[in-house]
């Protein structure tokens, strides 16, 4: 089936440097698709190109066949698309209630999806009413995958959502996403291989802002050579 | 242990409106020693660290520096007196250049801050220190970059690099490992191992990811709700039953 | 910012907080003003004139504070909209003549209404332009917001200079709001009694938007972090423009009703009240149009007592209310944003 | 000298008061024209105008003036608006041992100790202003002032000189207000006059000297009438004077007023200013005009120009102006003049009420205290 | 290179001032610039290098002149006074300084600028009601040591005249200007020191991040005080020379708020953070101040018959092209002309 998501040969530039070398990609229609990377890869940024918060300086992107390449970014967020970035993006001075209220597309609240949200992290629940700056490191990246979700969206971009979760909350987020996944497309940046192994479909790994590999995530996972190959993963080892 | 502990928080407790994020902790910490600080987010342990740290003042109780009580000290008091501090939130001189953040810290320790009239490029020491720092973190290259340059990664080698800059007594990590690759991740380990290394330091360190806690720990301290809820070896830790309900969650090492 | 264990003094405030706090400062003061002053129908004037004077300060201090707070924005320059909207007052009340200084109570109002409608409707595209070519490239960077603001108050005052000239301009008042109402020793000008109005009807107005809209956290949270705010959807330019454009508008209907009371005006007129808004926003907390409020109101009731009871100090009195408050409340009494 | 270099420095930005030195400059030209019959020369020679702008800043005044003298050289400067600017003028007359003529700053000082014998001063001082104000209300024991002045050396300056111009009349002061220079809220101060006022036997009088803001309009509308209180004050340029149509009938003495005085120099002006610009010549026009000829018939009349001789003719000259014969005392420079008590009188048509002269009130009715002593 | 040559040149013109342009205005606008250059200089070291806004530079400034017209007025003419009173002014200042500092430091920037902007009007009020003192709105006027008048021979010749150097008398005015231009180099040498000092680097650090700041061990408020002690002492060394010069004292040259907006102008127009900056600054701005009106004269008349234009032109609304001109160079060039030059980016 065509795919959500296509990026073809994205070139970006931030500032004086040249970060993208022609990123190519295609995320297929629902589930878990996951983009693995050294730092300094270029994962983040071509998320930053993807919803227009960095310019592409050549190449195209087509959500849905549409070409959003030169779309101002509230544009692109209207056309069904959340983006949850790498600092998480939380209003600090708003109440979690306020922050959650503004993700929402008329400013009221789906009880179901508030409901399911509360279940999936109950410190969202016990925080509702104080400031978001008053959350933990965990707790603001509850608070801004919880905003991603509260709306049914088209495509959602999240940027390292498990740094800094603990164990147990990202078994959380693991049961979260797949039921996400059901109702729309998730596009996941990781660094985290086992969270990515747990939930992606297919895989795309970036180096130097170029993509070095794409595959599906069973083939990833299966294949010890090509892990070490693209993730050299020691630690685990 | 007949050692006197180095660091030593006693009922130490921080409210926020009535919630009470840190609640009566008390527990020492040794020379030579490394402790992982575990617990569930939002359990306390950044602000148990700014509290021994100085970045908060306590609702109740007192932290003692060997024999000294610290409790009253400004955060840069304590600073100097040898508590060092790596921040989980990055938390950086974003227009500095690389090398001129790990500088000032190099200089604080120094404590040449207040001299008026020389040069302070003239201070080579200063400099050299610095850069040996930047070849520790191996961020040797990117020393003249702005800090705020730096992919997310490299800005939390920053922060470690400007902790061992500062030279201090008691280090303290806050996730220095998160969001970073796999394969870069080792060289933060590989710091710390050597850090600890040196016996008359002492090591705290808040750690999610499994893999690292068991290869670092001398001990583990879990927080839970603002309470110490355990502190022990890593192995009977890690067993007790209750950590594994409230923290790791039935089949957690499938994911960390 | 830690807060302590609720000792009792800390429960006591808790229990002050609870039954609306720092709102009760002006009847405290007003209540000590008595004691002081004795007579009361003396007190009576010069609290209804505070009132009212404060009202006319609120008109002028709640456009800053609605930039200077919700968008923090530092603008030098509002006081460049307060000296525009005053000539432009001046000079429609001037071309309506007879409109304004007959006898018809009808024509009067509308001939005042009419100026201040065309000096709001001014300030609100004045508003638009200097968003557009002034602050846009300054946004989050206070030092050059007080740097390019206070460039644009000179331009502003040389071209208020330019057109109007230098010399003072008498303006015509309407006929029904000259003299007093006097009963029982107490004398009120009617003009205040109409500045207390209006500046209710435009509290309670941006009271609604900010708090029953979506639109005062949209504000706050594109201040903080403008890319996410886009990230959800939102316009922040345009919402930065709005919200400039209504407080450029304010600006310039106080200073077209300013105009009215004051009488004379010169170009100066913006620089002299600056200091006062100035104060007004901080005592009141940034970007909370109820702190401004009470901060308006503060001030306009400190003034008058003051100067009743030592003049000598009618200067420094409110200069040393901010700074007292200041060191009570680093942020001011009711700020909307701990920023 | 080739020419009669002349230097008008005195505030043409950054201040409200431009206005006024605007008035000045006007008038000064006009009186070089009228002086000289339209020749623009004096004996023959030229008169050369330089203009300076001092933007109201005292140091740069000082600067402009010693250029004026120094690099350009001018024989006589003229200047300045604020009494302030005009303070930190003087010793660089004395430096430069040219003369200046002050105006049209009003106060006394300038003619006092720390002036010097280089300085003329054709302006009003505040002692005259105050003397008239007092003579206007013809004072007895019968009669109860309040003052209200705002609070620097202006105002104070001014409420003194009242206070001994009324002294030996009997009258009483009752309380003396002081505002800060920007009050625009009488309200607290209003009730003071009154409270002090009211119950006192006889004629009640609140006194106000008060320049560049409005206190007539609060004052008015405050219904001093309810306990027989009058308001009295100084005259003012004419938009200040529109605020005075809420106070018909009032008393006081003004400086200048175009249909006052009754000499043909006046008339020239107020005809010419007619024909010019449309508007009646104001305060500062006529003072400009008065030092002009007061400088003209200086040159006609001294032998040579040397600064010397220039002072010795000038000590005690007199000479023609709008508001006709003015004479420099030979003590302390200052030019002794006439001013005019009015009452107003509102007509509509008029945009600003008519202070109707009640009479004139000589030069030497008068006493002007002497601020210093040139002659040793 | 360009920023140093330029600064180069100007401080040689400055050295030479008297010989170079003997005229009187080159003189006065040469010996404003010397004072300017430490005022502006001192207020960099806030603004720009540890990113304080105070409005309170004009009251430490005045605190200086002040000191020093009050003392000269009651004393005498004579150097005790001016070193007596001039010490006062600095202790004052300095004193203030740490008053203002410790009291308000800790809070907000803007509210910074508030407090220090109401502390100013005080002095500003406090000036024009103890007018026994401070001679209030009219200010100070009184004399200055013989050494320095221009009746005063520095060298005679064989007729008793000031002796001549390419025709330049040899009188106390010119000794007066020296005396200004030798304690304005030093006071801005030492300023170059201070910035170039470790000091001057944690400065930066506080400006950049206070909380990480204080967390590798520098106590914020201390610094912070002790440079804003500093800037307060230096303006008030600015403010003696000022009244030593201008034998003036009054709230318009050294306390108005005019005085506060010329020092923002200058520092921005040179370049924030960068001390040469402040002396290009000052230069360009008292220059437009002197001469740019001149300019528009000639401009005014060359247009005179076109419609608005001579209007524009008309020298009185030469501050409407000041302020333009500014607003265009924030705009463009946030960092200053040296700023720029120097290649550091905008401070965003
Ligand atoms: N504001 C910036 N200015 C200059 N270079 C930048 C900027 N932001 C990112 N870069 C560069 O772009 C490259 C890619 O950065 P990016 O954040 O996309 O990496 P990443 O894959 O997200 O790494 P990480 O896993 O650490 O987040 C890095 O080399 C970084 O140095
Ligand atoms: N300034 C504050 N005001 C109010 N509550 C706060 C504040 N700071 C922290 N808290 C609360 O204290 C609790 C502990 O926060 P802390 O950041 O220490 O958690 P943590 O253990 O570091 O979690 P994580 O692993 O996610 O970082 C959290 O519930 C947080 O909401
Ligand atoms: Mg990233
Ligand atoms: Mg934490």
């Amino acid at each position: 089936m065509a795919p959500v998501l296509t990026l073809e040969d994205v070139h970006t530039d931030i500032a004086q440097y040249h970060i993208l070398h022609g990123v190519s990609l295609e995320v297929p229609e629902g589930g878990v698709h996951v983009i693995l990377g050294r730092n300094g890869a270029g994962k983040t940024t071509t998320l930053r190109t993807i919803v227009g918060l960095w310019k592409a300086r050549q190449g195209s992107i087509r959500f849905r066949g549409q070409d959003i390449t030169r779309l101002q970014t509230p544009d692109i967020a209207r056309l069904g698309i959340a983006f949850v970035p790498e600092n998480m993006g939380i209003f600090g001075g708003l109440t979690v209630e306020e922050n959650m209220r503004l993700a929402t597309a008329d400013g009221s609240f789906d009880a179901e999806r508030l409901k399911r949200i509360h279940a999936i992290f109950p410190a969202m629940a016990q925080f509702w009413t104080k400031p978001a700056h008053a959350l933990s490191g965990g707790q603001k990246q509850m608070l801004a995958v919880s905003r991603a979700i509260i709306e049914k969206r088209d495509l959602i971009l999240i940027d390292e959502p498990t740094k800094g979760l603990a164990p147990a909350i990202i078994r959380n987020m693991i049961a979260a996403f797949r039921e996400v996944a059901a109702e729309t497309t998730i596009l996941l940046v990781e660094q985290n291989f086992h969270f990515a192994k747990a939930l992606g479909q297919t895989v795309a790994v970036i180096d130097d802002g170029r993509i070095v590999h794409r595959g599906t995530m069973a083939e990833l996972a299966g294949d010890a050579a090509l892990q070490s190959r693209f993730l050299s993963l020691s630690v685990e080892a | 242990m007949p050692k006197t502990p180095s660091i030593r928080t006693q009922d130490l407790t921080i409210r926020f409106g009535g919630h009470a994020a840190v609640n009566g902790v008390s527990c020492a910490f040794f020379p030579g020693e490394l402790t992982v600080v575990v617990g569930p987010n939002g359990a306390g342990k950044t602000t148990w660290f700014n509290l021994v740290s100085g970045q908060l003042r306590p609702s109740a109780g007192r932290i003692f520096l060997g024999e000294r009580d610290i409790t009253a000290l400004s955060p840069s008091a304590r600073a100097k007196a040898g508590i060092g501090r790596a921040f989980q939130l990055t938390n950086l001189f974003p227009k500095l250049s690389v090398l001129e953040n790990v500088r000032l810290a190099v200089q604080a320790r120094a404590g040449q801050g207040h001299r008026l009239f020389a040069r302070a490029t003239a201070l080579t020491g200063l400099t050299d220190k610095a850069m040996h720092y930047l070849d520790e973190a191996n961020l040797a290259a990117v020393a003249q970059l702005p800090a705020a340059a730096l992919p997310h990664g490299d800005q939390r080698k920053l922060e470690v690099a400007m902790l061992l800059a500062m030279e201090p007594d008691i280090f303290m990590f806050d996730e220095p490992t998160a969001g970073m690759s796999v394969d870069e991740a080792p060289v933060i380990l590989e710091l710390i191992a050597r850090i600890k290394q040196d016996p008359s330091r002492t090591i705290l360190l808040v750690e999610h990811k499994m893999d690292v806690v068991r290869a670092l720990a001398d001990r583990i301290v879990v927080l839970h709700n603002g309470e110490l809820l355990a502190d022990g070896a890593p192995g009977e830790v890690m067993a007790m039953e209750l950590v594994r309900d409230i923290y790791l969650g039935v089949g957690a090492e499938e994911v960390a | 910012m830690t807060e302590t264990t609720a000792s009792l003094p800390a429960r006591i405030k808790a229990d002050i907080e609870r039954f609306g706090g720092v709102l009760w400062l002006p009847v405290v003061l007003a209540v000590v003003a008595l004691v002081l002053i004795g007579q009361p129908s003396t007190w009576a004037t010069l609290t209804i004139a505070g009132l009212a004077m404060g009202m006319m300060i609120f008109l002028m201090a709640s456009g800053l504070s609605l930039i200077f707070g919700l968008m923090d924005v530092l603008n030098f320059g509002h006081s460049a909209f307060v000296t525009a909207g005053a000539f432009i007052g001046a000079t429609v009340l001037a071309w309506l003549g007879f409109w304004v200084t007959g006898g018809n109570p009808a024509l009067n109002l509308t001939g005042l209404l009419l100026a201040i409608a065309a000096a709001t409707i001014f300030g609100a595209l004045a508003g638009w332009f200097f968003e557009r070519v002034v602050i846009r490239p300054v946004y989050q960077d206070h030092l050059r917001q007080i740097l390019i603001t206070v460039g644009a108050l000179i331009v502003a005052e040389e071209l208020v200079l330019l057109i109007w000239g230098g010399a003072p301009i008498p303006v015509p008042r309407p006929q029904v709001l000259t003299g007093s109402i006097i009963f029982a020793g107490v004398s009120v000008e009617i003009y205040r009694i109409f500045a207390f109005l209006l500046g209710l009807l435009v509290y309670v107005a941006m009271y609604l938007v900010l708090n029953r809209t979506r639109l005062g956290l949209l504000i706050r949270a594109g201040v903080e972090n403008r890319e996410m705010v886009e990230a959800l959807g939102f316009r922040v330019d345009r919402l930065f423009i709005l919200v400039f454009m209504a407080g450029s508008a304010l600006a310039a209907m106080g200073g077209a009703m300013w105009a009215g009371y004051q009488g004379l005006i010169t170009a100066a007129l913006g620089s002299e009240m600056m200091i006062l808004v100035f104060i007004v926003v901080i005592i009141g907390g940034l970007g909370s149009i109820q702190g401004s409020l009470l901060g308006a109101i503060l001030v306009g009731l400190m003034a008058n007592y003051v100067a009743f009871l030592v003049p000598k100090m009618a200067l420094a009195s409110n200069m040393l209310l901010m700074m007292a408050i200041l060191l009570w409340r680093p942020y001011g009494l009711l700020p909307a944003v701990k920023r | 000298q080739d020419a009669a270099r002349i230097a008008l420095i005195h505030g043409l930005s950054g201040s409200p008061l431009e206005a006024y030195s605007k008035q000045t400059h006007t008038g000064f030209e006009m009186g070089l024209e009228y002086a000289t019959g339209g020749t623009m020369q004096v004996k023959g020679k030229p008169i050369e105008l330089i203009v300076k702008d001092t933007q109201f800043k005292p140091d740069i005044a000082r600067a402009l003036l010693a250029e004026a003298y120094g690099d350009d050289d001018a024989l006589i400067a003229v200047g300045d608006t604020s009494s302030g600017v005009a303070m930190a003028m003087l010793p660089v007359a004395e430096e430069y041992e040219r003369i200046l003529v002050v105006e049209p700053a009003v106060a006394d000082g300038l003619t006092g100790p720390d002036s010097n014998r280089y300085v003329f001063k054709t302006s009003r001082n505040s002692s005259m202003d105050m003397q008239a104000q007092a003579l206007a209300l013809d004072p007895d024991e019968n009669l109860y002032v309040a003052t209200l002045a705002q609070d620097y050396a202006f105002g104070r300056d001014g409420v003194a000189a009242f206070k001994s111009a009324l002294e030996g009349t009997g009258a009483h002061i009752v309380s003396e207000e002081y505002v800060p220079q920007q009050t625009t809220d009488f309200t607290a101060t209003i009730e003071r006059l009154f409270n002090a006022l009211k119950d006192q036997p006889g004629r009640k009088v609140i006194m106000i000297y008060v320049a560049g803001i409005d206190a007539m309009t609060p004052l008015a509308s405050a219904d001093p009438g309810r306990f027989d209180i009058e308001l009295s004050t100084g005259g003012n340029i004419l938009p200040a004077l529109a605020a005075y149509k809420q106070v018909p009938g009032m008393e006081g003495a003004i400086y200048y007023y175009y249909e006052a005085p009754d000499n043909e120099v006046n008339d020239w002006l107020v005809e010419e200013h007619m024909k010019r610009f449309g508007t009646p010549p104001d305060f500062f026009t006529a003072g400009g005009m008065a030092s002009a000829m007061a400088i003209v018939k200086a040159l006609e009349t001294a032998p040579d120009w040397e600064t010397e001789t220039l002072i010795e003719t000038m000590e005690g000259m007199s000479f023609e102006t709008p508001k006709g014969t003015m004479t420099f005392r030979p003590e302390d420079h200052q030019a002794l003049q006439d001013m005019y008590h009015f009452k107003i009188k509102v007509e509509d048509g008029v945009d600003w009420a008519i202070p109707e002269l009640v009479r004139v009130i000589g030069a030497d009715e008068m006493d002007i205290p002497v601020g210093r002593n040139n002659q040793e | 290179m360009l920023v140093y040559g330029a600064v180069g040149l100007i401080a040689l013109a400055l050295a030479l001032a008297p010989f170079l342009f003997p005229d009187i205005r080159s003189q006065e606008v040469a010996a404003r610039i010397c004072v300017f250059i430490v005022l502006v200089a001192s207020y960099d070291l806030l603004i720009g290098y540890t990113g304080i806004v105070s409005f309170a530079h004009t009251m430490f400034f005045g605190l200086g002149a002040y000191g020093t017209a009050i003392a000269i007025k009651t004393m005498g003419p004579g150097f005790e006074a001016i070193l007596l009173g001039g010490g006062a002014g600095i202790a004052a200042a300095l004193v203030l300084a740490l008053l203002i500092g410790l009291l308000s430091l800790r809070v907000k920037a803007i509210f910074f600028a508030m407090v220090t902007l109401s502390a100013a009007s005080v002095m500003m009020v406090l000036a024009s009601q103890l007018s026994d003192f401070t001679g209030g709105e009219d200010g100070i006027t009184y004399s200055i040591p013989k050494l320095f008048s221009p009746a005063t021979e520095l060298l005679a010749d064989a007729d008793g005249k000031a002796l001549r150097l390419f025709g330049v008398p040899l009188n106390g005015k010119l000794a007066l200007y020296y005396f200004v231009f030798l304690t304005a180099l030093v006071l801005f040498l030492a300023m170059m020191r201070i910035v170039a000092s470790p000091l001057g680097s944690v400065l930066e650090a506080i400006r950049e991040n206070e909380m990480r700041a204080e967390a590798i061990g520098y106590r914020v408020v201390f610094y912070r005080t002790t440079i804003f002690c500093i800037a307060a002492g230096m303006a008030a060394g600015a403010g003696i020379l000022r009244a030593v010069w201008l034998k003036y004292t009054g709230p318009e040259v050294v306390l108005s708020f005019d005085i506060m907006i010329d020092i923002l102008l200058m520092v921005v127009i040179g370049g924030m953070g960068t001390m040469l900056g402040a002396v290009i600054g000052v230069v360009l701005m008292t220059l437009a101040q002197y001469y740019l009106k001149d300019l528009m004269v000639l401009g005014a008349e060359a247009t005179a018959d076109l419609p608005i234009v001579p209007d524009l032109l008309n020298p009185e609304r030469w501050l409407l092209w000041l302020g333009l001109g500014f607003i265009l160079l924030v705009y463009f060039f946030p960092s200053g002309i040296a700023g720029t030059l120097l290649g550091k980016g905008g401070r965003k």
